[in-house]
């Protein structure tokens, strides 16, 4: 197995980072490099979608959206009543899986990409669709859909954050502006693209190996979950993609989108709509456990799950 | 030159709480607030900034004692239990030209 | 009307920032973006000098330097008499449209490249030229040449701010280095200027719409001022761009020149030379209304007023 | 080791003003100050530091009394009419290890 | 709702001492700490932050009088003499819901 | 002579600082620049690796880190006796002369291109190896071989520093990962390379007209070593080049390194380890004197160095 270079930028990050090398980027620098990141995956969406019908995509999008409120749903039970935690952090962390990481989807573009393997340009659709609903599933998980709760504030804060917006953002401008418009842009946002995933990935290694020292807090269980649960999902994402009838790259996608948890939207939206919940607790988990293990042994292994169910399934 | 007597309450805790404390503070009728970013470390652990969700703020308050208890309470009682929370009150003089000052 | 990427991206902050999306750029990286901007325009224009006799120019340059002591006392006694403003409020906003945008001067470029239009490639020069004039203006409508005044302290702060210094550093190395000389560093200043731009942009939507706020407060003069006085002050420098014998390109952009407002340079300037100056007034009127005015609508009616006068003028 | 009672001002105002403030205590005489970043709001309204304009520091300047109140007096007479400025001043104890310290 | 009479020492020293000052506190024992970014002058001259090795921190930590003292006197003992360093203490009231508080 | 137009960057900012424009480079934007500079240098020198053996190079390092050590043993003596420094100050000094400047190295490597000129393309791996040596010494010359330093703690910091890992990590990358891996991160990494070294230099220029005011206190002897030291050292460097066969390029860049004196992780390194040296005294000589002269005066001039040895060593 010879390692993309972006993933040789994590596995840097990672280890300086767990010999606690003084190093780290600006923050201001990582949110420059992350909204890059997200406006490029966009934008790159949205052009292909210029060249669709959106009323084909219709089934697939709704498809989708059904696995993003049903992930949670599975994770649930596993979290309440193997993994005993309190009802608030299982919904909680099954509110982190059941969402996406764009940072994840980069990588496996860029996997595919290398590998020159074809995949549907517009699945940057399915990623901004699946940021979303399991959010909500985790807040009915805990307080039911009680007119208590603040909804409106809530459902403000998880449909207008910032991924959503940069995504969804770069859909509309690459739609509107179409492959031409956009290659006027193409020189902050395709040429340098992937140095720029590589740099995020070099902080996300220094953030994940500052996430180490909380994994012994949480024991086993978590470490356990944050493995065996992606490859489950990556199971139902692949599953889905040859139901979809995705290419394999597609296929290859949708599983990898299913086995990324969330580290970013879903943890800001948890803090302020289930406070009670531990968010270390869910953070180590997808950040420091989960993200790297789908970095470096994920992505090949979600190739092989989209590979196997065309065989079978074609 | 007026001086007076006053209170400076001061809350450190956890960014996410900035907009939400702001709407506190204009209903419980403070004139005024100021905040900047802080890193730290307490009981709920090290905030080091390195993520959103764990960096800190440092807001500061001047009112009359009154107030300062309002808002005190109001925090313990609201954001205690589960969020990264600090709260200290101590004495200052502010310093206006007059005795209405700018704002009051 | 096909609407370049880069102003979908301004509108894209527009409409983020009204519906109060938790999204904004980090302030170091808003200012990156700015100096890259500053830099490759001030770089582009001296390169076309490097290839001009500057003798040639000066009689031009004379002329739009005029101008940017004439726009000011233009705008004052509208603001005063009709808008009824405060004296020194009167003088602060006609310190702020005499002078220029280089965020409106970037966009009117694109657009001009966009639609292959010629345009005299030296214009930086006459941008940095316009960017100072009204402030003294301003600051004498107020003070009179009053020995009071620390002029010293002014003058260092007006001629010395950043965009100033920018513009005309990268005018004076492409003038030296020449075209091959620059050529070298046009990975960052140039293949990324209009990626750049359009992020520049994005972040220009959402302040704008923070304004939207404060123009309740000031009321319908200043959305008509914001919006009457730059068509105005557009007719003034398509007017003069035909006398001098430009293009349609060049006529257009300097039309956009003075129709511009400044919202960094003359604020700060103001806040230190005319302190008593409501300063929210002035920016509201620059960044909220005649921003968003001169991208969305304005550079396409300049182009207008730029090819009218060429077919009477001609 | 040796403790001294003194006076700690804290001045917030627009960032605009940090030159200026900073030739000011030159001029006064002050030992030293502190500068941090700050945003906030007050009389004159909301300044989150969006923009260049809207940003406020938090200056702090420790001294005996009669140094403070000459800073306090200059900053209200000079810059509280044109400016966002606020002013207060407490009381705090400065260590150092011996009687004149490191500056004086 | 519970309150304490309690010490806040403020320390504003280099930024290269972050880490051990962080050391620090936990040998000392103390339950938590503050730290914001900030630049200023003082007797070892300007430190603007314009090069790395020219910028403060600001450091605070609410304790009792004891332990302010401790940590006052290590950090002069330990850092007056090679560092730019400022120590200040003053008397502020936490606010807590109950007496035992959340972290003791 | 003809300037680079990254030398006017430099030279931009150093009179924009002279005069006391009101500017700068947000922090986080120049250690972003930094950040790419020392990963694109690390990267092309790790390319470059893959294709040695690196058995054939072990000679050449170990005399490489060899003069290392020896430079700030040079150094020091005329520190103390002549200039009349403390011993403590005197070491500080010798340790900053004694190591590297990645910006100086990177000036040298455009000055080569430009030119045309052959250079060994594994300089970088030359470049991490001097970093460290002469911070040991300036210690050992201080503290002795005391059992009392701290020495773990004193070795983690000088060791993992931000520019050892990030040059180390990056010639690892390009070693793994090769030309055709690296080629694909080359948008953010090489193409805008020159660019970023552009505004890195800019801010460079001011940060080191700030310096300017220092020089006045510690007088003409300072001054005297900051421009003669490097000559002297030049000439090691120049002649160990042409001892080690390397060409007038490589034997260029070897000097060029000499002659250099660290600004960033010798001050860090310093202020943990001999916090009782004067810290401004170092940056002072290293940052307003050595530094300038480096990249106006002293890189041509090394140049000439390596022409001559190879003349006369050839
Ligand atoms: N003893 C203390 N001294 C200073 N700051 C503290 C102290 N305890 C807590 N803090 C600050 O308050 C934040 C929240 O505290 P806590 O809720 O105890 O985790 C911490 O991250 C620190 O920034
Ligand atoms: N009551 C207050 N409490 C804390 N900070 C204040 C208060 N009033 C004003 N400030 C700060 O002082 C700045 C200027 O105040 P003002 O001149 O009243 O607008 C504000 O932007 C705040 O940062
Ligand atoms: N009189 C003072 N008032 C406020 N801050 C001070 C004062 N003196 C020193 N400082 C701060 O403490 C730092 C170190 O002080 P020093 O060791 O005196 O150079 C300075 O850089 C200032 O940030
Ligand atoms: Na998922
Ligand atoms: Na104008
Ligand atoms: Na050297």
């Amino acid at each position: 197995m010879s390692l993309d270079p972006v993933v040789l930028f994590f596995i840097l990050g990672l280890c300086a980072g767990l010999v606690r090398a003084e190093m780290r980027l600006p923050s201001a620098i990582y949110e420059f490099l992350s909204i890059i990141l997200l406006l490029a995956i966009g934008l790159k969406g949205g052009i292909e979608l210029s060249k669709q019908s959106i009323g084909d995509l219709l089934p697939d999008t709704m498809a989708v959206v059904a696995m993003g409120f049903v992930l949670p749903l599975l994770a649930f039970p596993l979290l309440r009543y193997i993994g005993r935690l309190e009802k608030v952090d299982a919904a909680s962390v099954a509110a982190h899986y059941g969402s996406v990481s764009v940072g994840t989807y980069a990588v496996a573009v860029t996997y595919l990409t290398a590998q020159q393997i074809y995949f549907e340009e517009y699945m940057p659709l399915f990623l901004v669709l699946l940021e979303v609903p399991a959010i909500l599933v985790g807040i009915v998980l805990v307080r039911g859909i009680s007119k208590n709760t603040r909804w409106g504030k809530l459902l403000h804060e998880v449909f207008l954050g910032k991924s959503v917006v940069l995504l969804l953002g770069g859909l509309l401008i690459g739609w509107v502006a179409g492959p031409e418009g956009v290659e006027s842009i193409a020189g902050l946002f395709f040429d340098p693209f992937k140095g720029v995933l590589a740099l995020f990935l070099l902080e996300m290694g220094l953030i994940a190996a500052s996430q180490v020292s909380c994994l012994r807090r949480y024991g086993l269980f978590l470490l356990g979950f944050g493995v065996v649960f992606p490859i489950f999902s990556g199971l139902i994402g692949g599953g889905l993609g040859v139901m979809l009838g995705l290419s394999i790259g597609g296929t290859m996608l949708l599983a990898t989108l299913a086995a990324s948890a969330s580290y970013i939207a879903v943890p800001a939206a948890m803090r302020i709509a289930l406070p009670e919940a531990n968010p270390t607790l869910s953070l180590t988990a997808a950040l420091g456990i989960t993200f790297p293990f789908n970095i470096i042994f994920g992505i090949p292994l979600y190739h092989k799950f989209a590979e196997y169910f065309h065989t079978i399934g074609g | 030159m007026f001086t007076r007597r006053t209170k400076l309450i001061t809350i450190i805790t956890e960014s996410a709480l900035e907009h939400t404390l702001i709407d506190d503070f204009d209903r419980l009728g403070a004139g005024g607030y100021t905040i900047t970013n802080a890193r730290g470390k307490g009981y709920t652990g090290v905030r080091d900034g390195r993520w959103p969700t764990d960096s800190n703020i440092r807001v500061e308050v001047i009112c009359d004692t009154e107030l300062a208890d309002t808002i005190a309470e109001h925090i313990i009682k609201t954001y205690y239990r589960d969020y990264a929370v600090m709260v200290y009150i101590g004495d200052v003089t502010v310093v206006k030209p007059d005795k209405s000052g700018k704002g009051s």
